[in-house]
This record gives C-alpha cells, structure tokens and sequence, in this order.
C-alpha cells in the first residue's frame, strides 16, 4: 500500500493503480469519456485531468499511475476551468438537439455540460463534416453526435475482434466511419451492438421500435436466454414491455452481448405470443380453450394413457430453454408423477 | 594531355536539394564533359552535400586553390574549365564577393562561415556522399572502431553522458541518459532508431546531414546499438526527401558490403543491420511514439507515456530514439572525448547547434554554431541583416512549438533555457527571420493553421482547441474581431497547452503566445482600429488616393467594383464600402498617387 | 466445461474443432478473438473454412466425420516426438500404452488421407498444441453430433490427457453448451437415466433419497431418450408426449419420421409461440418467457445465474403449469415462488447444495460443484488431478461413417448455425431487422462444384438424401471445401429433412446431424 | 486497379515488401510510387494480402497527407508551405494556382492536366517560395514566373 492525498485525504492505495481507480475507491467520481476498465487505457478525452498539488501540473486520471505521497486534487479551480473550457469545445461541434436526441437523461455530455455549468454556445466555429453515413437495420451512427472517444472501434478491434470500425482522417477531421464509408456489414459488422452499448453519447444509437426516455424506464438485471454463454444483461421495461437491452457485467460475458442478446427481444411482445390455450376439436383445428379446460384435459389424458398402457407409454421433453427450477420440476412430474424415467431434452440436438 | 595552368586538382559542386533544383546535376555532367573533352584528367568531380550558403547556389569550390563560386550556372562551366582551369584565371564575376567591398573571398573567409564551427556538418559539403571511401578518407568510421574495440558498452554510454550532449530534435533531452536509461532496460531484444521526420517547416539541416553525410549517421547508430545492447536499427526518413533517401540506400548498401554493417562488425563479434522505413506526410510524427506507431505500420499517433520508449518502444521492445543532427554529433564525440565537447557552447548546452536560417534574410541556409551565440551574431554577422531595406521585426525558432522572438530579445544567447525562458524553444532549429513587412497576427494564424492541419486528433484539447484558436485568429485578421475573442484566444491557448496528449498539441499555442506577448499591440490594433499595421492583411487594408492625382480615369476603368468616382483631371476618390482591396488601381497608377495603408 | 469461458484468453494455444464459435457463441467468440491479438496461437479444424480460420495459426479443413482420425494423427505425433507430459500421464492416467499401440499407424500420411488436409498442417498442429504450456480444446455440435460423437471426444480427451492440459487456468477439453440452459436442464436430471446431479436412477441409493424426499416409489428403468422415443411412437410403444419449449419437429433430424411420430400420439407443448411442432399438438399451453419469470439459468462454464422476471406473464410459468398438473394427478404440492423449488432441489443435489439466490446476487453467478454455503463455488475441475481418480485414455479406432460411403449421394452435407438466427428462429425471426437480413434457407457449396454442377449463385437447388428432398436457394462459398456442402439448420424444410435419425452414436444416442450423404443438382 | 494485369503488378510490390504488418505503410508507398494513388479496391487488396484488417489500412492512408486515393493529374504541382516560403510569399502563389486551374488543393482537373497539392517544407527554404512540378524544384516563384512555369506545362 502507498500514502496518497486526494483532495487533502489521506489514503491508502495499491501501488500499480492509476489515479482513476484511487478515486473510484475513495468514493470520487472523476468525468471521463474515452475510459473502460475493459480496454487499453487512451487518455484521449483529457476530461479527467487532475491537478497535483506540488506541481499544479495537470495529469489525465485515467492513465497516470499513482505514486508514493502524491497530492492529487480531483476538483481544484483550475481542473473544473478546464474541464469546462474542454467541453465548451466540444460543444461547439456537437449539434446540441438535447430535446430530441435518443441519449437524452442518459447522456455523459449532456451530465458533465450540467456538472461544470457550461457556456454552450461559448465558442463558435465550423463543425465536422462527414461524408459517409453508417448505418444498419439495427442501428445508425450520427455523425453530429460523435465526440471522437473512440470506444466504438476500440470495443469493435479489441474486445470484439470484427474492426469495423476505422478511426479514420485526422485533426478535426478525425472520423468514425467504415473504410470508404462500405456498407457495414461488408466491413465486417455482425450487428452485436457493443459499439451502440458503449457509447456514452448520441452518436450510436439502436434504430428503436418503442420510444422511450433514460427516466421512463426500469432496467432489470437478467441472463440472455440464447446460447450457452449465459451473458447477464439489462432488460429495459417501460408499460410493462421490454423495449432495450443493454449489457450488464456478468463474469462469462465482460460486458459484450451478440446481435441476439442486444436486439433479438421482439419475440417478448410479439403479437403472435400465445395467450390463452388451445385445443384440438373434432374439427381437427385448435380452439382457445379456459386454463381449467386445458389442465384438466391434459390430467384426464395423461392419466387414461398411464392407466391403459402404462406410464412408460408416456415421453416427456423437457427443454434446455427453460429454468432450472422448471427443469427440476417436470423432472420430478415425469419421475413421482407419472412414474417413469421416459424423459429427455434436446442436449443432443 | 594539356597543361592545367591552375592549382585546382578537385572541383566540388554542391548537391545539395537546393543547388540541385539549381541544376547542380547538369553543372556536374557539364564539368565531366568538359573536363574530358579538354583531355584533363587529373582534375576530379566531387558531388558533395549541401555548403549550408544555400542562397548563393548552386555553388562550387575548387580545391586547394580555393575558389568560391557562386550562383553558377550550367552554361558557365565551359568557361571555368577553359578559363580557370586551363588558363589559370579564374572566372571573376562567378566568384562569390565580399558585400561591403566586393572582394572576392573564399569559402572561409565569407562573412557566412566566419562565426561557425562545424561538427555535425564536419563533412558535408566536403566528400561525396555516395562514395564511402571519401566518408573512410575523412576519419569515417574511426569511432565505429574504437568505441567497439577499445570500449565497453558501458564507456560508451558514459562518454556520451559526460559530454552533456542534449537531443537536437526539440526538447533537448540528455541524450546519454536516453542511451543509459535504454541500455539499462531489461529485454533481450532492443532497437535504435533514427528520428528523420523533420517535420518543421522552415529546418532541413537533417535532410542536409543525410544527403551530406549520411554515413555518419550510420556510424552513429552502430556505436548506439553497441553501446544500448541493440542488432536492428530503423531510419525513418520524410518521404518529401527523395534525395536523401536515395543516398541513405547507397550509404547502406556501401556499409554493408564494407562490413561497417551486418555481422561481426570489424571481427568485434557485434552484429548490427539497419532498415530505412519512410515517412508518409505527418508532422506528429517526428514525436517519438507517434514515430514508432509509424514504423510499426500504424497511424502515427502519440501514445501513452510512460513506459518510455527506453522501457517500451518499437514492437514492445526498450528503443533508442534520437534525430539525425543528434546522431551527427556522436562519432566526434567518440573521437574527441567528452571534454573536447563540452568545451563548445555553454555550460548547459554544449556543443554546436545547426539552424536553418531562413525568411527575411540576406544569407539564406545551415549554420552551425556554438551553443549560446545570441541571436544577433546569427542573424546580422553570418547572416547579413535584413535585405531591401527593412528591418527586423522578430525571429522565429522552434517551428509551429516555438515562438516569435522580438527585437528586444536579439541579444538573447541561443541555448536551450534561455530560448525556454522567453517562451520559444530550440526545436529542431528553424530560424525564419521576420522582417518589418510581417504581420504577427498573421504569423501565429499561419501556424496554427499549419498545426490544425497536421494535429493527429486524438485529444479533444488539440483537434478542437486548435481549429477554435484558428478561427479566432482569422476573425481578428479579417477585421471582426473582438476583445472577446482575445480573451478567448488566451483561455483556448491555456488549455490546449495543459490539457493536450503529447508535447506537440502542448507546445502548438506557443506561436499564439509569443505574439501575444510580445506584440499585443499588433492583435489590438485589428481589433479596435480595423488596422493591419504591417500592412500584410488584404481585408484590413485602406486604399486612398492623394493629391498626386492627375486624373487621368485609368484607375476608375480598372477597378472592377466600380468603387472609383471622379471627374477628368480633379482627383479621384475611391467609395471604401465598394472597394474590394484588390489592388488593381495600384497597379495601373502612372504616376503613383494611390498609396495601401 | 472443464474451465470457465473468459479462461480461453488464458490458454497459450486455442485448438478450435467442430465450433464455429464466432457464430454460435459470440461473446466467446471474441474471447478466442481477443487472445489471438494478444498473441496466443489458434488451430481450427473444421470442414468449413469459419470465420475464426481466417485468423488461424494452422487452420485443418478436415473431412465431416474425421475429427477422431485427426486426433489420432497428432497424437502420432505427440508420441512420436515425445511432446507428451510423461509426469502427467505417469500419475493420473492409465491405458495410454494401448493408445500408443492404436495410434502407430495414424502417420501423417495416413491421417492426412482420411482428414482430406495436408500432413505438414496436422504435424505443425500437434507441435503446436502440445508444445505450448497450456493449450486449451473448444468443441461443439460438429464433435457430438456425429454417429461416432462419443469416440470423437475421446480422440479430444486423449489429446488433452497426453499433454497435460487439464486441470489448470488455459487448459481444458471444452465442450460448448448450445443453448442457454442446457447445462442446467442435464444437471437437473431432465435426462432418460438420471437425477439431479446426475445420480443415476438405476442406482439404489440415488433412487431411495429422491423417494424420500418426494414420497413415492420410482422407477429404476432407465427411459428412452428423446432420439428413441420417435422410432418408439411410431411402434405405438409411445402413446403420448409432453413437450416443454422445444421444437423437434424442426430440430430433430429426420423431420419427415419425426412428424410422423407426432401425428400418431397424443402431444401436449408449453410453449411461447405456436411452432411447427405445436401445429401437431393436441393441447397447447402459452407459457411464459424469459423475461416473465424468475428462476436460474446454468451457462456452459457451470455458473449458476439468475433469471429475472421484468414484465408480467403472457402465459403462465412452466413451473406454474406443471405444479397445477401434479396437484390434478394427485400429487399435492405447492410452490409460491420459483426459488421453493430451487431450494427443494438443492437439498437433493451434492453439487448445487451451497447455492442460494442470495449467494447467486452476491457473487455475480456460481460454478457447481458448490457443496456447501461457504464454498466459493468451482470455476475449473479437475485441478491437480482428474476428479474421478486415474482418467482413462481411450484407444478406439477411426471409422467412416456410414453416410458418407453412399455412392447414390456422393456429396458430403453438413449443418450450420448463423449467428443471427437461434435455433429453429422460433423467437429471433420476430426481429424484423434479422429477418429481413437472414429471410430464407440456403445451401453453400464450393465453387468449383457450382462450375461442375452448372449452378450459378443464387439459383435454386434440389437436394436429396435417403430421406427426403428440399428446394432451396445455392450460396457459392470459398469456405466449402470441394465435394461437401453445408446447410443452416434454423429453418423448417430445410437440413432437417435431409439427415439421418437411424444412425445413432451408440452411447449418446447422438444422430449424425453433421454428416450426410446427398445428391444435389439445379432445378 | 482497372484490370487484372494493375491487380498483378501491386500484387508483386506487396509481395516484395511485405515484411508483416509492420511494413504496411512502406508497402502503401510503393504501391502509389508505382500505380499513382491507393484507390479503393487496391487497399482492399492490400488488406486481404497482409491480413490486416480493411479498417487498419484505412486509418492509416487517411491518416497520412502523402496518400491519396484520387487519380492524379498528367502533371503535379506541389507548393511549399513551409515558414520560409510563407514568409516570402507561398500562399499568394497558392492561391493564384487555385484560380487558375480552378481547384482546391489535393484535387485535380477535370482533363486529368493538372493536381494541384502543398505540402509542408520540402527543405529548399534558399529558394523560398518554392514550388515543386513532377518532382523539379521552382524557387523564388512569384506570379510572373508563376505565368511562365505553367505555359511551359500546359
């Protein structure tokens, strides 16, 4: 452990930590746009600048490590000058259409333009402006939007492997964009969304089938019910239907989620979803039946074939899609129930 | 054979980029031609690298009779050869003269070589620098030997540091600690490499060096690579340098097939191969990491330090950078020890320091000087003073990281703290000499705007900081500025500088500052009176007709706004809502009577 | 899987069979990804040249249904240059001189003939996975699903065993769970012979607990598994089904037989959605999804997870349906939440004993074994040594299968999965934006057949095996090796029609979905 | 890349100078050395070759002002724009080209006569300003000789 001072503090720290992740643990909420604990460190947006007392030297959080007797102030007035003059920049080429942006509420520019009470309209000038559009059937890159963190085709190359994404030109010019400006999915996109999931301001955006705001909705912590990864995501409710997902940090997934975990949740609210039982009448079509009907049907059933050809007549599938819990329980069913070891799933398929 | 009636027995044509665009090439065929044709033989033709009095090329030298030709051209050859080397009487108007009093004077006696001392460019312009048995002739080599024969790596590291060389690429680091701190890195493999993106506007004493001489850096980086523990080398060259590269190709395929490189260097049992990577068009990439992500095939952007190249350089691996002019200094470092160094210059910058002096100036080229020759010496003794008249407004140094010095700073001794403490730097050693006719808002607005097009973009301070200072620049020059946006210019300065990812975005508003420091005046002076006071910014500009007037109605047809009233023979007048400042009335006034203020 | 997925990056060496990983598991996927920028060396052998080749160190286009043949090549190798861990072999295996016996004649040359690939590719990839010091296995459907699926995963172990790869961080013989529960469906006992737990339900004293604890008499007979039961129903020894949220009558191979079956008995489905196999039922329930109910899901590492409702049922519960059907049998019992169950359950199964949903919040997911509350769980088994004492190299020859010696369908098809698209589309076709991009069924094939057959891309194609007949559109695909095809299974009509149900492992009782014979030509 | 014979000749510089991904920028340059710029359809090929990803190769020939993925025109005028040269008058020199061949900078005349670039210091500040056509150095232009440099071209 070293000696640090935060903000006049004195604390204990593991040596190798950078001044973010000191801060992080004394409880110090640092700004920062171009950081993810999850990707080589950038330093880019310069947002987390601290200042060290001796010096009055100005040193980015995220990529400085801390060292013995260190004095670090975290919000000294020149830090929060800055950090205001900084995103008064970066204002000046963003289009500000916080009214109608899809991040709006769920926005870290538009937080930190609050938190350092910015001048928005402070510097003027020309804005950047992009030749290529990008965009897909499930989401779009606004251009207007994008403050060059980067994290898009940082997450694309090294976490999701597809490089996509081409940081692109340089000064002002600096660009998201595809080589050329291709169509996404010839520059290699699987549609898994990450880029849309780390981007902490309106630039990448799901193309949304239900409208919502950043405060009309709940965000429960739930397993992907696709393959065998178990990826643990946020499933976005508003009236009581799901309309987002966002990846969670499960341990199996880092944060990353696949094209069906991000956007194949249609199925939830489908139309199609079945509400009410069905049973095949003589008419050989299937009727909606009462719950009592069906259940009593299925008793009456199940229970005649068991008694006429015994309940090895009988063959449960259980189903690799299901809890465990329901697992457990048709188990049982099948096993105490109906009396017989007839059972299986699709493990083999 | 014919009797050569001169002493001449080597004539030396320099080829250096300037005197070649002068057609050194064709005066060089030409002397060959000539020369043959007159059946002499035993008078050899040097192509040399650049002289360093650039403006007076393309020049050549005889030798030992030591005569000083200048501005030659083609054509004057034949009368050289016939003249001069035939008839023992040298061609007097082509010989360079002494300004005051016409005299001829050879090369050293030329006001332009008097105060320099040359170590970096000890052979440039002296041997051919195709030809590696001129390099060998001239003590080439002689350090490669004795620092790998004679010396440990250790001595090696211990005499650059006690020399207190400083890295002559910008921020003047000690280059023996570089060399300490990367020969101390753990790693079994390691590189050096040879920083040759000279990317300042205004310097070229490393494309001098490496079309001069560029076996001395070659040299140099094999003694690195001894000293450091390093068997690979890289040399990134500009790819805007097409002639240095191709005599860096014949340099190292002449060393190699020498033996100076590849494996067991002199039976020394140390195994060193160089590779030349190019440049593509990036300033940034004369910063150090921006470089090695360059030679790594990547986009030259800076990266993260620590870990120092030192530690964590080119492909992961502990790398040695330093810059052409610095690679220069080693081998008569080797040679001559450490105190021989430190004897020239100043206490805290030894040694000798080239510039590229240039701009408003008589004497246009590479000087090498001692450390701590102020600013003064170097531009009114070796380089004349201002021409045509005017006079010195300020001097440039340190490219777009450095800043504009005044006239009350002439007196300055060029080292790297002084230039340091009145908000300029060394940098690679640009020296553009400003003249009275310079605006300075205009000057800082053209470095920044250099530095808007050549920032990498991947801080926000610098991608966006730069273009917002530039714009404010343009508002003041084009006459809409505000005292709102001096103010801005100093916040947008302030934090570009503190905020930005790499020296480079750091030291870019340091033209901006210098000039606002200096010459506020200037700045207020478009601002408040809409006054360009060099005269230099078209939109500011007056135009008004005096009383010398004839009226004669030429200028009223020439104006293409109409902006001209006036009867035949009574004065003009011009309407300055419709002027456009174009200047053509100027132009086609017979007898002088418009004057621009 | 022996090791947890985020441990691939771990491995030195990656050798990636019979997985196309980036499509089926994607976030795994891109870990494989990840440590092939990190430097780590990646093998692939696949008869699809998948997307993961494109970046291999040493990519094997090996034949549909040589997976054992090749490992038997490398461990001829392994042997041969003595790249074996002697330590390893010497204290936690047996029967590895019998091996060594039986692999003596899979000499590069030979191995290459059957695998189709060249023999420098086969001796660079055994150097390289059992030169490194850990090597990690990633295998799937393309490894088990084949009619000698068992012995395929031998061939992997063995290879594993030799090199000591087990047991430690990297390291590993890992299969890849298909479906989101799988792991926890096998662990609960929805299997023909076990338990929980996987006690078995011929053993007595397994049998006796569950009596206990539920009350009753069981049975000790193992069941017909789900590939049996179909031949069964169409014997009339199967009367009835009951189907939860599944769709055999697309995934199942055969589909023809397997429609048949369905026709015959009487078929209850709890499902969300109508499926083709729901069409066949006689009773079908609406059942609540995902997002409608709490519970547990178990992922392919062994880790516990929670599931969470956030949005009210459509239908009902599984759960909840089942409980009202044991009560309407006769079996009173009552659950007022889905964690009673979970922990009735754990109370009658070793492994998930210390798991609780409290500990489950708390450490963000558990990896069974977890026998009691204060064990932190087991991310990697078999650490030291393998968990049943000595572990057994198995020496079992290499045999064609049948399929693929039929002259009369010379071509050799395999199935895929496409990332976009789960399973049999049931729930990822309700995505306008993946339907719209992944519509229709299509057959790859290599272009030099395409030149053959006179088949331009984008033509229809009729594909016939022993089975039946489909119709669908031609991809040409570099990725096709010459002489086979590959079709994705997602879609009703398709792959299913054509493979073979009679053919089965003879221990997993595995169809050989991933290898068929058939004829193709353009309509 | 218009035809198979162009794909084969880049083919053989990537295959000369591909050393690893380290060597994509050398090769870059070789290639615009020889086939005059890096189109589209080149850097593809160049990716797939090095296996390095499409995205990578674009970054870094945006990223590089030499690149460039236009057809350049018969004859190329390069002004220099370095201090010296601006001191002494280079961008009135710009300018003036850009009005008469009536094109920005980086681009190129309709008729493929004229590309018109600058760059920044090409080392002959003794000659300031200076400008550079198909790789001669001009110095001291000023707009007369300006006049005169491009008749010689035209």
């Amino acid at each position: 452990m070293i000696n640090i001072y935060i903000n006049g503090q004195q604390r204990s720290i593991l040596p190798g930590k950078t001044i973010l992740e000191a801060c992080k643990e004394s409880g110090i909420h640092i700004p920062t746009f171009c950081y993810d604990e999850r990707l080589k460190p950038e330093g880019s947006c310069r947002i987390c600048v601290v200042e060290l007392e001796d010096s009055h030297k100005l040193l980015p959080a995220c990529t400085t490590e801390i060292a013995p007797e260190m004095r670090i102030a975290t919000h000294s007035p020149l830090v929060m000058r800055m950090r205001k003059h900084l995103l008064e920049i970066m204002l000046s080429n963003h289009d500000i259409s916080c009214l109608k942006c899809e991040r709006a509420g769920n926005c870290l520019l538009q937080d930190y333009a609050y938190e350092y009470d910015v001048d928005i309209e402070k510097y003027r000038g020309r804005t950047r402006e992009s030749a290529y559009l990008a965009e897909n059937k499930f989401f779009e890159l606004d251009q207007s939007k994008c403050i060059s963190c980067g994290k898009c085709a940082r997450i694309c190359s090294q976490l999701q492997g597809n490089n996509v994404w081409a940081i692109s030109n340089r000064g002002f010019e600096t660009e998201v964009s595809t080589p050329f400006g291709i169509d996404m999915e010839e520059a290699g996109c699987v549609h898994c969304g990450n880029c849309v999931s780390i981007c902490p301001v309106g630039a990448l955006k799901p193309k949304k089938e239900h409208k919502f705001r950043a405060w009309e909705i709940n965000e429960i912590q739930t397993t992907c019910s696709y393959c065998g990864v178990g990826c643990q995501m946020y499933l976005q409710v508003k009236d009581d239907k799901v309309v987002g997902v966002k990846p969670a940090y499960g341990k199996s997934n880092e944060g990353l989620l696949c094209v069906k975990g991000k956007f194949a949740f249609d199925f939830i609210n489908h139309p199609q979803r079945l509400t009410t039982p069905l049973l095949r009448l003589a008419d050989g079509e299937l009727h909606s039946v009462s719950w009592e009907e069906a259940l009593q049907l299925i008793a009456d059933k199940t229970q005649e074939i068991k008694n006429t050809y015994g309940a090895d007549a009988i063959m449960g599938l259980s189903s690799a899609r299901v809890t465990n819990e329901e697992n457990y329980l048709f188990m049982k069913y099948m096993r105490a129930v109906i009396g017989t070891n007839n059972l299986d799933h699709c493990a083999r398929l | 054979m014919r009797d050569v009636k001169s002493g001449c027995t080597r004539v030396l044509v320099c080829a250096g980029t300037c005197c070649v665009s002068g057609k050194a090439f064709v005066i060089i065929e030409n002397f060959e031609k000539e020369l043959a044709a007159a059946g002499i033989l035993d008078i050899k033709v040097v192509k040399t690298g650049c002289f360093g009095l650039c403006s007076e090329g393309p020049i050549v030298l005889t030798q030992p009779d030591d005569y000083f030709y200048a501005k030659v051209s083609p054509q004057d050859v034949k009368e050289i050869v016939e003249e001069h080397f035939m008839q023992g009487r040298p061609v007097q108007r082509l010989l360079y003269k002494d300004a005051s009093n016409g005299e001829a004077l050879s090369l050293l006696e030329a006001d332009f070589y008097k105060k320099q001392h040359k170590v970096a460019l000890a052979r440039c312009g002296v041997i051919d620098p195709e030809k590696i048995d001129d390099f060998i002739e001239q003590d080439g080599f002689k350090a490669l030997e004795k620092a790998l024969l004679t010396m440990t790596p250790g001595q090696v590291v211990e005499e650059i540091k006690n020399s207190g060389l400083r890295g002559r690429g910008g921020a003047g680091f000690p280059s023996g600690k570089k060399w300490e701190f990367t020969k101390n890195a753990a790693g079994e493999k390691k590189y050096v490499v040879c920083n040759g993106d000279e990317g300042d506007p205004g310097a070229f004493m490393d494309e001098s060096i490496l079309e001069g001489d560029p076996l001395s850096v070659v040299e140099a980086m094999a003694i690195a690579g001894y000293a450091i523990g390093a068997n690979e080398g890289y040399i990134y060259v500009r790819a805007e340098y097409p002639l240095a590269i191709h005599r860096l190709k014949i340099a190292l395929a002449q060393a190699k097939e020498r033996g100076f490189l590849g494996k067991n260097i002199l039976n020394s049992g140390f195994d060193f191969e160089l590779s030349i990577r190019y440049g593509a068009g990036a300033f940034v990439c004369g910063e150090e990491t921006a470089l090695i992500s360059s030679i790594e095939g990547r986009k030259g952007t800076p990266q993260l330090r620590p870990p120092y190249p030192a530690v964590k350089g080119l492909f992961g691996c502990p790398t040695l950078i330093n810059n052409v002019e610095t690679y220069a200094n080693i081998g008569k470092i080797i040679m001559m020890g450490a105190e021989w160094f430190k004897a020239m210059g100043t206490a805290g910058s030894p040694g000798t320091k080239v510039f590229a002096l240039a701009g408003n100036v008589k004497n246009i080229g590479l000087v090498e000087v001692p450390m701590g020759i102020t600013l003064r010496e170097i531009v009114y003794d070796i380089g004349q003073g201002i021409p045509d008249g005017r006079s010195f407004k300020a001097a440039q140094t340190g490219g777009p990281s450095g800043g504009c010095i005044p006239i009350e700073y002439i007196d300055t001794p060029i080292d790297y703290e002084s230039l340091g403490e009145i908000g300029s730097m060394m940098g690679s050693g640009g020296l553009i000499v400003m003249d009275d006719s310079k605006c300075m808002v205009g000057i800082a607005k053209f470095f920044m705007q250099f530095m808007v097009e050549e920032s990498c973009g991947k801080c926000a301070p610098c991608r966006l900081g730069l273009v917002r200072i530039y714009e404010a620049l343009a508002r003041i020059t084009d006459g809409n500025g505000t005292m709102e946006d001096l103010q801005e210019l100093e916040e947008l300065a302030e934090m570009v500088s503190s905020l930005s990812f790499c020296a480079l975005g750091q030291s870019a508003p340091n033209p901006l500052k210098t000039t606002l420091r200096y010459f506020k005046d200037e700045y207020l002076a478009h601002i408040n009176e809409k006054r360009c006071p060099a005269g230099e910014c078209e939109k500011l500009l007056n135009y008004e007709i005096t009383s010398l007037c004839i009226g004669c109605r030429k200028c009223l047809k020439a104006c293409p706004a109409a902006a001209i009233i006036g009867k035949v023979k009574e004065q003009h007048v011009i309407d300055k809502t419709k002027c456009i400042k174009c200047g053509a009335c100027i132009e086609s006034c017979a007898v002088k009577a418009i004057i621009r203020a | 899987m022996t090791n947890p997925l985020t441990d691939v990056k771990n491995a030195d060496v990656i050798f990636v069979t019979g997985s196309n990983t980036t499509e089926a598991h994607p976030v795994l996927g891109s870990y494989v990804r990840q440590a092939k920028e990190k430097g780590k060396k990646l093998i692939v052998a696949d008869p699809i040249k998948i997307p993961l080749a494109e970046i291999a160190d040493v990519f094997l286009q090996i034949k549909p249904g040589t997976s054992l043949a090749l490992s038997h090549g490398m461990l001829h190798i392994i042997f041969a240059e003595g790249l074996d861990d002697k330590a390893y072999i010497e204290q936690n295996t047996q029967g590895v001189e019998e091996l060594k016996e039986l692999v003596k004649k899979y000499t590069p040359e030979y191995t290459a003939e059957i695998c189709g690939v060249e023999k420098a590719d086969i001796i660079k990839a055994a150097r390289m996975y059992a030169g490194a010091s850990v090597s990690s296995i990633l295998y799937c459907m393309g490894i088990t699903q084949q009619v000698n699926g068992v012995n395929n995963v031998y061939g992997l172990s063995n290879l594993a065993l030799a090199s000591g790869n087990l047991g430690k961080p990297g390291s590993g013989v890992n299969p890849l769970r298909g479906q989101n529960n799988v792991q926890g469906a096998c662990d609960m006992g929805a299997l023909p012979d076990v338990f929980t737990a996987y006690r078995k339900v011929t053993d007595h004293n397994a049998r006796k607990s569950f009596e206990d604890a539920w009350g009753v008499k069981l049975s000790g007979e193992t069941g017909l598994t789900a590939t049996e039961a179909i031949p069964a129903a169409l014997e009339d020894k199967i009367k009835m089904f009951h189907i939860i949220g599944e769709n055999p009558a697309v995934s199942d191979a055969d589909s023809n037989h397997v429609k048949k079956a369905l026709k015959k008995a009487f078929v209850v489905v709890q499902d969300i959605f109508l499926t083709e196999t729901a069409e066949f039922a006689d009773v079908v329930l609406p059942a609540a999804c995902f997002a409608e109910k709490d519970g547990t899901f178990t992922n392919s590492e062994r880790r516990v997870q929670r599931v969470r409702q956030a949005v009210a049922a459509k239908g009902q519960t599984d759960w909840q349906i089942i409980m009202q059907l044991m009560n309407l049998l006769g079996y009173k019992c009552h659950y007022d939440q889905a964690e009673d169950i979970f922990t009735e359950m754990r109370a009658l199964t070793p492994s998930y004993a210390g798991i609780t949903y409290g500990r489950i919040e708390e450490n963000n997911g558990l990896c069974w074994p977890c026998p009691n509350e204060d064990h932190p769980g087991t991310p990697i088994l078999h650490i030291e040594k393998p968990l049943k004492g000595k572990a057994e190299f198995k020496a079992v020859e290499w045999q064609p299968a049948q399929e693929s010696l039929k002259t009369e369908y010379p071509v050799l098809l395999t199935t895929n999965r496409i990332q976009h698209h789960y399973h049999t589309r049931t729930m990822t076709a309700k995505t306008k934006a993946i339907d719209e991009y992944y519509p229709d069924c299509y057959v790859q094939i290599n272009p030099a057949d395409a030149a053959t057959w006179n088949i331009a891309n984008g033509e229809f194609v009729e594909i016939v095996s022993a089975r039946g007949t489909v119709k669908v559109k031609a991809q040409i695909a570099d990725s096709i090796k010459k002489g086979t095809a590959s079709m994705p299974f997602h879609w009703p009509d398709g792959a299913n029609v054509l493979t073979c149900a009679a053919e089965l492992d003879p221990i997993s009782k595995v169809p050989g979905l991933k290898l068929v014979g058939v004829s193709l030509r353009k309509i | 890349m218009k035809n198979e014979q162009e794909k084969q000749k880049i083919l053989e510089i990537i295959q000369e100078y591909n050393n690893g991904p380290s060597s994509l920028i050398q090769v870059l340059n070789m290639i615009q050395d020889e086939h005059g710029y890096l189109p589209q359809n080149v850097q593809k090929l160049v990716a797939e070759e090095m296996g390095i990803p499409f995205s990578r190769v674009y970054e870094v020939t945006s990223f590089y002002s030499r690149f460039t993925t236009e057809e350049k025109g018969e004859c190329t005028i390069n002004v220099c724009l370095g201090t010296a040269c601006y001191v002494k008058g280079a961008q009135k020199n710009l300018d003036e080209l850009k009005s008469r061949l009536g094109i920005e900078e980086g681009h190129t005349t309709e008729d493929k006569a004229f590309t018109l670039t600058s760059s920044r210091c090409i080392g002959a500040c003794a000659l300031a300003p200076a400008i550079v056509v198909n790789k001669e150095v001009h110095g001291m232009v000023n707009l007369e000789k300006l006049a005169h440099i491009l008749e010689i071209y035209e």
